[in-house]
């Protein structure tokens, strides 16, 4: 089966980042496809790149770009919902006139017709939020 | 044609649950995952709505969850099933669609 | 590409979360996609289509007329679930007169808006390919 | 001495405000604001809970809350006091302390 | 400085959210203050300190035994509340032992943990100076 | 009156900033005095400068920033929250070996001990959260 998976919160706040990841390891395990994880509302935080939680804690925005490298999945950030909480690709930073990005590898900024496409594409959409 | 509801919030803290099962159809099924467990343990104010649900929906709860909040399977409403993550992946391939009630 | 019936659960008050207005922007980009498109309003959500919103003393963006714009986009179907209105104290005379011009008769307007019971609104969920819950 | 309790989270959807009325005492205030101003609709589910707590507690509604949403003062429950955030910060000011139901 | 009762409500699940985990974080600083401190164990709080949890499997880290550790902060004063528990189909069997040792008493190890009802828990909220929610 | 305010979530997901900054407006046209706001949880993404929302709404962090250097407002990030979160000052990307910060003007990231401190030293604390 072709998954699309959709993220609607940041990481440590709320479960459903976790989740959404245990779920699309579990997938994987089993043979299916992750088409595409599209990070919506807060759920954009999830590919920051300057998170530094405890060091017997888990990454969370790390295990998202792990999985992404280790399984080629596409890993889009929407770029509205992106643009309101400072999430920024070296592209958009600079477009914008902003000093720095934060953006972690394996993730990409677009737009949510690619949730939509994905959702078309796939014969499967979970969501995960609050 | 069937919908695996998915429910992650606490019967007790939110509508969540109790607006799932208003809206699932016969034949459907409703997996309780994160917090939405602490509602599957017997004699809990939740245990009623979802034993009314078991004769026409199936109800699923994950295992990973129960194990994080310390709920034993000998402690849940009888006739829900107990799932891991690779039965939570099967459970969205037997049903079609699913909906999640946010 | 297939074409899947798609539909929007908003089940939550506008202005107290962003999910409502997120929503909104995810209807709009979905409009130019060529697939069936629902918005069911469930719940706290019935308050997204509330008449008169004000939230400019609030400091946020008034975002309640592009509901009534969603016409223009061709998404004309727009269910209210009759016993979410009556349990918060609200009926019909409450929500936002929201309208498309049908072209199939000679561009008349009429009204997006459908309230059905809660049986009616549990079929129409059954009905759906993709659900995006809000 | 007493407490001025807050509560944000809309009635029908959280166990906020219920969790707040049960445990609020006697000459105590309590103040809707954000989604919360929703319970304070006349006829509505909440409005029950809201009528009992008035004999002992005062209950405001911030009125900027109930503008965004689109509610007339004239639709809430007898006995509801409404106040903008000036008269939100003159409450805080009267009570000595203040517990938020999040 | 003032000596100020703090209380600390607990009324939300672990793992779910990070509420129950960044509260902790707050008072084991708290403990550095000379201040009356209480932690109130209220709503779904109670599943905060049940026996027996094993987040692993669901990648997190396991912090119950930091509430184990609170009477060597000198933090001794954990209320639960009955009802809460008994509403989740819970009983005070189900809570983790949290002691701490007596200087007063030739440092015999004594429970931290009290159940009171849903009526004392209103008057000891009502004593506090300072709430904080998580 | 002498207040701390504690924000617990993020901008735009919730209200919760929005009302905390209102209040804050409120309480110094009343002549009180707003001793510290203190940003925890996912109430730290509040202080990042990155964010670019449509033109049309509110700029929460900036909001914060101006209202902080008009009236010497302290507005603290918690570190553990922020670390966990990937909010970053100059001094702590360094520290931690990153390549960027996120911070805005006007926001400083200290410990816990500052909102314990603040609400010792204030006549009222206000909790504004999820």
């Amino acid at each position: 089966m072709k998954y699309t998976l959709m993220v609607n919160e940041g990481p440590y706040q709320h479960q459903s980042a976790d989740t959404a990841y245990q779920f699309a390891k579990a997938a994987l395990a089993k043979g299916h496809e992750i088409f595409r994880v599209f990070f919506y509302h807060d759920g954009v935080n999830n590919g920051s790149r300057l998170s530094v939680p405890p060091k017997d804690d888990r990454l969370v925005q790390k295990q998202w770009s792990e999985l992404a490298q280790q399984h080629g999945i596409d890993m889009v950030i929407c770029i509205a919902a992106a643009q309101r909480r400072g999430l920024m690709d070296a592209n958009e930073a600079k477009r914008q006139g902003l000093d720095a990005d934060n953006i972690a590898p394996g993730f990409r900024i677009s737009g949510l017709g690619q949730l939509i496409e994905g959702s078309i594409e796939s014969d499967r959409t979970i969501v995960f939020g609050d | 044609m069937s919908m695996l509801h998915i429910v992650n919030k606490s019967p007790f803290e939110r509508n969540a649950l109790e607006s799932c099962l208003g809206h699932a159809s016969e034949g459907d099924a409703v997996l309780l995952i994160e917090d939405a467990v602490i509602g599957a343990v017997a004699g809990s104010k939740a245990a009623t709505a979802l034993m009314s649900a078991l004769p026409t929906k199936a109800v699923y709860v994950l295992s990973e969850d129960l194990a994080a909040r310390g709920i034993e399977s000998s402690r849940l409403v009888q006739g829900l099933q107990v799932v891991d993550y690779s039965g939570f992946v099967d459970l969205t391939v037997q049903h079609d669609k699913t909906q999640s009630w946010l | 590409m297939a074409t899947k019936k798609f539909m929007y659960v908003n089940r939550k008050a506008p202005y107290g979360t962003v999910y409502a207005l997120e929503s909104l922007e995810v209807v709009l980009i979905a409009a130019a996609f060529e697939q069936e498109v629902t918005l069911a309003f469930v719940d706290d959500g019935v308050y997204q289509i509330i008449k008169n919103q004000k939230p400019k003393a609030i400091g946020m963006k008034n975002f309640s007329s592009t509901y009534k714009a969603l016409g223009d986009y061709d998404i004309k179907q727009l269910y209210v679930e009759r016993e979410s209105l009556v349990e918060r104290g609200l009926s019909e005379e409450d929500l936002m007169d929201i309208t498309y011009e049908d072209e199939d008769d000679d561009w008349a307007e009429k009204s997006s808006l459908t309230i059905i019971s809660r049986a009616e609104m549990t079929e129409l969920m059954a009905a759906q390919d993709v659900t995006f819950s809000f």
